[in-house]
């Protein structure tokens, strides 16, 4: 069966060949697609296919048989593979009708085809790398092919900045990255995952390893405060990759923090709070931001931050629950984790790439200057729609049940690990309301400032190709399924979480709730709804009106709410925290001037961290003139300078 | 099989049927302490009748949104008062976990209420929407720092079953609900837009909340609209009763009647309070709200450090 | 012997050829058939089918093959592309030097050949001086001022560089006093044989006057400007083999006295100046990253920043080591890709300041795409075969974390740096009245750095047994057990 | 006998630090050939033989006579300045370039006593090394920097006899063979520099800097 596999990649290259040589461009991008989806294809069922048959395997299989230890495939990694496979069918099928666009630049398209297939390998190959150096290969080429990508529309400024940023970011976390497998391999004398058994007990290279660890799959993750590239390469990014960047790279982040608590065993405490502290952080400003926001996909990249945030909570109780072996907690964790990574793959993906057709349609990205979209494209709105309440956390979407499992975990360790714990639950699950009740004003905002309404620049006509109706479905429906029936993904995981945690006995999924009462709310709720929109339907006598304005007729688009308005009132709860700046004339004079009202906030970790840090160095560089001297007598003295200094070496040198 | 259809009904008829009642009685009690006459308590009913005949009128502007909101909203608040012990009867829909379930449901109300007031572009709902948007992000919050924390005190994560953990006789308990309930009457305040955060007999569109968000909203969806927000009264209104209970299941119809006056008591002390205290400015809300959230955490520090 | 024999002699007949007839066409054949051989003699030499015997003056070992094989390598796609190369019209006043070309490229050859396999230091000695010699005319090619000042530069700093060199030699012959060396010949196996009787206090004084004389031929800091100039004005192709070869014969002379000194008590202080030098270039390299204004500067300083980190491994030990060694040879080939495509960059643009290069992506798809992929390359990104060895120099500093710590800061700036630079002559968009539309087709540098790459990439991907075997030779001989 | 030479060769170093005319600089180097083709010959003056006379009697040809002639020559068809201006005082100059040459002096001594080394050839040799490199560092004039690496040049050749090392005959000559053309190559350099620029300072190469 591995074979499966082995086709699916070999498709991949074959991709890039065709996106190579293909003539002319249009064949090329129609073909590549479908070579791209099928692969895609194979290796999800491959993925299911082995996640079925988890939980009666004992041994781990080897990916490729002759580099058994290169490659395998553990619970995890199939997880994730599922996760990446999913999402990245339908960003495909999108890419067909968002190149569209572009097709009068061949080169670029041609090598956005090219980097994007072998990204999509790569990525696949990531997380089955069992060897160090195999692991680092795939990640430095998954930064580099994500960056060819972002390339679509280079001779942009700022998608140079942007992409720049990314690059350089990302390599950073590479060189933590480095250090981390060094410490590793330095320690136990391999390379290889399944070697690599951390324990607290040996001191300080116990605390490097996890610090680096964290560090660099952190920034890779986009954990606050090490967030700060995101903002910067998601908006630039074109709309497939950004969805591809947010529902699967970052994720790529989160694998790797996955598999350095793998090594550690047995987990700290200290490790588990230092997650839940820096994830629920990370969430509360995340969508706290975003609410700042008026760039669509920077606001989304924002939200990524947010989700990440939540992925993390989990993550730091699923630590908890092991440090202190409470299975129901271990599970709750790790499997609420694990859940919202897929769900949040799936609709950041959708929104993703809806963002991509509306900029296309509205040419911006400021929501500030779109408006009444609905009166174009219903359908679009409605799929839009169903992200949004799915990424608020809100049922009966996906989002909310991940959210419902870490909610339990919260119930669940304050009732099991008993003296402080409850207290910090509690200030954790408040938080968590907190961050929902954030989303939902945002979302509520986008939505209605972009949909909503009536058009506040002249929009003459919404296309939104059948390939993009396609895509968005798919996401849409697997939102509602795993909604309304969660109990599709949850054995799965809770076979990858038995798999991965072998000491550990998980009970089935069944015990924490009576699950099918979730499923019978929402459909009642469904149900409902129905019945009162056909008692609506019977009622007959409607009319159309105009709105009213308090007597006031003359309404224009401009008289409307604005989005900076709309999340005034919230956003200046904290204005000092998020540094918001204001910009407000207000109507005085009898006879009023022309009043505006804007509102922009600047991120605190590049603004106070990375921008000055940089701005250091490059002083301090220019304090080494000297160093370029033009006459060729300094280059001789150099030379006497450098043998003396030698020599006094030399001299002082013990014997 | 009779107690499945008692459990069944008696929610069902209860929610839909009393909850008109309740501000009929509220409305009723606050004209006269303010020395009018006042409506009748039946005025509720007749004002949903008439609703229901008007014609509806939408604007221009309006899509499927604001068609669709105000059903949403509806149906969604009445299936969460399922989720709601009516006395000591056991609710249909209840099982671990279904405080999370409860509070993010009326969160979908919200989103969509605040979808259909955007929908017109009009900027009197708009203002509405934005000021709802902002007090209901507390609103969750406190949520959870009032049965949250009796939810992490119990251990139990249904309401049906934290409701029954409570007990008058032990003192900390006692604690817990005189705390509880402060804070969860300021979350009726606050979700069911009362006073002191939003007075629902304003008439001028620059100082509403809840009602500004409807302005648009005529004849079956206006009707949709403010039974939901009787409903929510309601269910606010049960919660914050079930803190006084102190019988335990024994005998149901004696709990039962004791329910229906502690929401009598409740309604009376609304009344009380609305002709009392006049509404606060917008601006200072949040600090108000702030202060709602904090005293919630109360619970836990007395939880953790007295035990 | 007699391959030994075709190795020097057939440049030397070549350079006959080159110097009296003056028919371009044959010129390049000549010097192309040479090269071919050269090639196909080194890489017979270094896969071990056949070693020539050793005598006192040369020898065949580990070191010397590698070494041998970067430079036939290096030399082949440099006289490849060179016809083409000078068949560009560019300046009028070059037709001068265009005569001398091939006769100075063929002696280079012949110099630094004979100094690769020499075993006598004086040999060593002679044969580098004259590759420094036979590069400077090379250097004047464009026969303008800043190539005149470049030449004069590097003339005179390498020259009394290498006089240094051999006040170093001399020294070692001192060190030998009072031993059965003395009076010997200054040959490195008896040398190294009889290493640990020699006497310290001249062997570090040797180590020093070596180390600081041959750095200017290296490139390593503070002595780095004159080979800077030189590479910056250099027309490409002299470039690329002087940073793809000429800087590993003097890495090599570095190396031999370095190899005496291993089994010694004074091994530990080489190291530790190596790592001086080499922790020295690599600031060097990063703050001048930041600095420049010319393109090919940049790719000097990356090399200053390259061979900084080749020393830094080979003082380092253990793993590094054997990085170190692997990085030469990544790092030459590497960087010819890089200097032919500068030179492409040059000829199109006229010049060779960043700020008046636009768009190159766009302009010049081939050169643009094969220089990004070397940039790539350059600064250590998979499957390119300098993520490897980096790695494994990077695994062999571990042992002196501080030191690993300041390394990756000035390596990770450096990237910024140089991607700064790298990405805005790619993609910025030009000015309106500037737009450069160059419409060229698949050349023989585009032939030559697409070949360089793939076989990087197949060097990082699956490291032939033969190089690796090599390698862990010459880390024996270095007494590195591994 | 090498000693008397020897220090007649740190005398010329002296003469050298003091004077400032090109010609002075030239006869200077003369001087400096003679004496070191004398200090070759010394050893073998019992069993002369070509083969052994082969080596001096080049270096004395190339160092005495080839390389000043050539260097006259470009100081006269460029008609350089006679005087060179120092960029630092004499008097300091010389202060200097003394107090280098007796540290030298004492070092070489004290490390005679451990090691097999004739100081006075060694450390005159060093002294030449050390000149040389001063010259090129406070002289401002081209030509002045190749002489200043000629007398270093002279210096390692001293320092190569005094070492008694043991060179092949063909190295010896390859060595000087080298020697002879970087001098051509920077005469050359020089040539083109004075018809490039105005004056042949190394002040006129400041263009590549960055």
């Amino acid at each position: 069966m591995q074979y499966l596999f082995l086709i699916g990649c070999s498709l991949f290259f074959i991709g890039a060949i065709a996106a190579l040589l293909i003539r002319p461009i249009k064949h090329a991008l129609s073909i590549v697609v479908v070579i791209t989806v099928l692969a895609l294809a194979i290796n999800l069922i491959f993925a299911l296919m082995r996640l079925i048959a988890l939980p009666m395997v004992t041994d781990l299989f080897p990916v490729f048989s002759d580099h058994a230890s290169l490659f395998r495939a553990d619970g995890l990694a199939l997880f994730f593979l599922l996760v990446i496979t999913t999402v990245a069918i339908p960003t495909v099928i999108s890419t067909y009708s968002y190149l569209q666009h572009y097709l009068h630049k061949e080169a670029s398209v041609r090598s956005f085809l090219i980097s994007f297939s072998l990204l999509l390998l790569s990525t696949q190959l990531l997380v089955f790398a069992n060897h160090s150096i195999v692991f680092l290969v795939c990640w430095e080429l998954m930064t580099l092919m994500a960056y060819l990508g972002m390339l679509l529309e280079k001779e942009k400024e700022e998608v140079q900045k942007g992409s720049f940023i990314f690059f350089t970011t990302t390599h950073m976390a590479t060189l933590f990255l480095y250090i981390f497998f060094f410490l590793l391999h330095d320690h136990f004398g391999s390379w290889s995952f399944s070697d690599f058994h951390l324990s607290s007990s040996m001191g300080t290279i116990f605390y490097l390893v996890c610090g680096f660890g964290f560090l660099g799959f952190g920034i890779k993750a986009g954990f606050m405060p090490m967030h700060f590239w995101l903002p910067w390469a998601h908006p630039i990014a074109p709309a497939p990759l950004s969805a591809f960047l947010s529902g699967v790279i970052i994720k790529t982040g989160i694998y790797g923090i996955f598999r350095v608590i793998e090594f550690c065993s047995p987990l700290p405490v200290w490790m588990g709070i230092i997650i839940l502290v820096v994830s629920v952080f990370s969430a509360i400003f995340g969508v706290w931001y975003a609410l700042t926001q008026h760039d669509i996909k920077k606001l989304l990249a924002y939200h990524s931050i947010e989700n990440i945030g939540i992925i993390g909570i989990g993550i730091g109780l699923g630590v908890l629950g092991v440090s202190y072996s409470i299975q129901s907690l271990v599970w709750l964790g790790f499997g609420g984790a694990l859940f919202h990574t897929f769900n949040h793959a799936i609709f950041k993906t959708l929104l993703f790439l809806g963002s991509g057709v509306i900029c296309h349609n509205c040419h911006t990205r400021d929501i500030e200057k779109m408006g009444g979209i609905v009166h174009h494209a219903s359908w679009f709105v409605g799929l839009f729609l169903i992200g949004s309440i799915a990424i608020s956390g809100i049922p009966p979407f996906n989002g909310f049940m991940s959210e419902f499992l870490i909610y339990k975990g919260f119930f669940n360790a304050a009732a099991a690990l008993g003296n402080y714990f409850p207290l910090l639950m509690l200030l954790l699950s408040v938080g968590l309301a907190f961050v929902g009740g954030l989303a939902l004003v945002c979302f509520t905002k986008i939505n209605s400032i972009m949909f909503l309404g009536t058009e506040r620049s002249s929009l003459q006509s919404f296309k939104v190709s059948s390939t993009e109706y396609t895509a968005l479905g798919m996401l849409a429906s697997l939102c509602i399924l795993f909604g309304i029936y969660p109990q599709s993904v949850l054995g799965i995981i809770s076979s990858v979480i038995t798999f991965n945690h072998a000491g550990i006995i998980i009970q089935p999924y069944t015990m924490f709730t009576h699950w099918e009462f979730l499923t019978v709310i929402f459909v009642s709720v469904l149900l409902t709804i129905v019945c009162v929109v056909l008692w609506k339907k019977f009622n007959t006598n409607q009319r159309i009106s105009q709105a009213w304005g308090c007597g006031y007729t003359a309404l224009t688009p401009r008289m409307q709410y604005t989005a900076s308005s709309y999340a005034d009132e919230i956003n200046s709860i904290a204005s000092q925290t998020l540094h918001l700046e204001k910009h407000v004339t207000a109507p005085k004079t009898l006879f009023p001037q022309p009043s505006h009202f804007v509102s922009h906030a600047e991120d605190f970790s590049e603004k106070r961290f990375i921008a000055p840090m940089y701005k250091y160095i490059m002083n301090k560089i220019d304090s080494f003139e000297f160093l370029s001297r033009t006459d060729i007598r300094f280059y001789i003295s150099f030379m006497l300078i450098m043998a003396i200094i030698y020599g006094g070496i030399a001299i002082v040198w013990p014997h | 099989m009779a107690t499945l259809i008692f459990q069944g009904l008696l929610p069902f008829l209860f929610i839909l049927g009393v909850s008109p009642l309740l501000v009929g009685l509220i409305n009723k009690q606050k004209a006269l302490l303010t020395g009018r006459l006042g409506a009748p308590i039946w005025q509720p009913y007749y004002d949903l009748f008439r609703l229901s005949r008007k014609e509806t009128i939408y604007a221009s502007t309006a899509s499927f949104i604001s068609r669709l909101a105000p059903v949403v909203s509806f149906s969604v608040i009445l299936i969460a008062g399922f989720m709601l012990p009516i006395g000591y009867v056991r609710p249909l829909l209840s099982f671990s976990g279904d405080i999370i379930v409860f509070a993010y449901l009326l969160g979908l109300a919200r989103f969509f209420q605040i979808l259909g007031a955007m929908d017109i572009g009009s900027s009197f709902e708009g203002m509405g929407a934005a000021r709802e948007a902002a007090f209901a992000v507390f609103a969750e919050p406190i949520y959870f720092f009032t049965i949250g924390s009796l939810a992490f005190v119990s251990g139990y994560t249904s309401l049906y079953e934290v409701y029954l953990s409570i007990h008058l006789d032990n003192p900390s308990s006692l604690v817990f609900i005189i705390v509880s309930s402060i804070s969860a009457f300021f979350l009726m305040v606050t979700e069911c837009s009362r006073m002191p955060i939003d007075d629902p007999t304003t008439h001028l569109e620059l100082t509403m909340i809840h009602e500004v968000m409807i302005l648009d909203n005529s004849g079956i969806d206006l009707f949709l609209y403010q039974y939901s927000s009787y409903i929510k009264i309601m269910i606010y209104g049960i919660f914050e009763v079930l803190f006084f209970n102190p019988f335990s299941l024994h005998n149901q119809w004696l709990g039962f009647s004791l329910f229906a006056i502690l929401l009598l008591l409740l309604s009376t002390v609304v009344a009380w309070v609305e002709t009392m205290i006049a509404r606060l400015k917008i601006k200072s809300i949040p600090q108000y709200l702030l202060f709602a959230t904090a005293i919630g955490i109360l619970n836990l520090l007395i939880y953790t450090f007295v035990r | 012997m007699n391959l030994l024999l075709v190795l020097t002699v057939l440049p030397i007949l070549s350079i006959g050829v080159c110097y009296f007839v003056h028919i371009r066409k044959a010129q390049y054949i000549i010097s192309l058939l040479v090269a071919i051989v050269h090639l196909v003699c080194s890489y017979i030499v270094f896969s071990g089918i056949y070693i020539p015997a050793e005598n006192d003056f040369f020898r065949f070992d580990a070191l010397s093959r590698l070494f041998l094989l970067i430079l036939s390598h290096v030399y082949f796609w440099v006289v490849l592309v060179s016809y083409s190369y000078l068949n560009r019209p560019l300046v009028v006043k070059e037709e001068k030097s265009k005569k001398l070309y091939f006769t100075m490229l063929n002696v280079y050859l012949f110099a630094n050949t004979l100094a690769l396999i020499s075993n006598h230091l004086g040999v060593f000695w002679v044969a580098s001086e004259t590759t420094t010699l036979s590069v400077a005319p090379l250097i004047y090619y464009y026969r303008d001022e800043e190539s005149l000042e470049a030449m004069w530069k590097y003339l005179f700093l390498v020259s009394v560089g290498i006089a240094f060199a051999f006040i170093g030699f001399l020294f070692l012959v001192l060190s030998a006093g009072g031993t059965v060396l003395e009076g010997q010949q200054l040959l490195v196996t008896s040398f190294t044989r009889y290493a640990t009787l020699l006497n310290p206090i001249w062997l570090k004084a040797s180590f020093i006057f070596v180390f600081v004389g041959l750095s200017t031929k290296i490139g390593i800091a503070p002595m780095h400007p004159g080979d800077i100039d030189a590479t910056s004005n250099a027309p490409s192709p002299a470039a690329a083999l002087m940073s793809g070869s000429l800087r590993g014969t003097a890495l090599l002379g570095v190396l031999r006295v370095y190899q005496i000194m291993v089994p010694t008590v004074t091994a530990d202080f080489a190291r530790t100046i190596m790592i001086i030098g080499g922790i020295f270039s690599l600031f060097v390299a990063f703050v001048f990253m930041f600095k420049v204004t010319n393109y090919k500067r940049m790719i000097a300083y990356s090399s200053v920043e390259h061979l900084g980190l080749i020393t830094l491994g080979i003082g380092t030990g253990g793993i590094a080591f054997v990085g170190a060694m692997l990085h030469t040879v990544f790092n030459s080939l590497t960087k010819v890709v890089l200097f032919l495509n500068a030179g492409n960059i040059h000829r199109a643009y006229r010049s060779r300041e960043v700020d008046s290069v636009w768009n190159v992506l766009q302009a010049m798809p081939w050169t643009g795409w094969f220089f990004l992929f070397g940039f790539f390359a350059i600064i250590a990104m998979p499957p390119f075969g300098i993520f490897f060895s980096e790695l494994m120099i990077f695994q062999g500093l571990l042992t002196k974390p501080f030191l690993l710590a300041a390394v990756l800061f000035f390596l990770f700036f450096i990237f910024v740096g140089m991607s700064k630079t790298v990405f805005r002559m790619l993609y910025t968009a030009p000015p309106a009245e500037q737009t450069p539309i160059i419409t060229e087709k698949f050349e023989i540098t585009h032939f030559a750095s697409l070949t360089l790459l793939v076989l990087l990439i197949a060097l990082g991907l699956s490291m032939p047994s033969q190089l690796y075997t090599l390698v862990v030779q010459i880390s024996k001989d270095f007494g590195i057990l591994l | 006998m090498e000693n008397v030479l020897s220090i007649l060769f740190c005398l010329t170093l002296l003469y050298l630090v003091i004077t400032s005319r090109l010609k002075t600089y030239v006869a200077i180097l003369r001087t400096q050939g003679v004496l070191l083709s004398a200090i070759m010959i010394f050893p073998f003056m019992r069993h002369l033989s070509v083969h052994i006379l082969i080596i001096p009697l080049m270096s004395l040809i190339v160092k005495a006579i080839i390389i000043p002639r050539f260097i006259n020559k470009i100081i006269i068809d460029l008609d350089v300045k006679r005087i060179v201006e120092p960029s630092i005082q004499p008097f300091n100059f010389l202060l200097l370039s003394v107090a280098s040459m007796s540290t030298i002096f004492v070092a070489a001594h004290v490390l005679s006593g451990y090691t097999p080394i004739e100081p006075i050839p060694f450390a005159s040799a060093f002294s030449a090394i050390v000149t040389g490199i001063f010259l090129i560092i406070f002289r401002k004039k081209l030509i002045v920097h190749v002489v200043g690496f000629l007398i270093l040049e002279n210096g390692i050749f001293l320092f190569g006899t005094s070492v008694a090392a043991e060179m092949p005959t063909i190295v010896e000559l390859g060595a000087m063979l080298d020697v002879f053309v970087v001098v051509f190559l920077m005469g050359i350099a020089i040539n083109k520099i004075s018809s490039t620029f105005a004056k042949q300072d190394v002040t006129v190469l400041g263009k590549l800097k960055d």
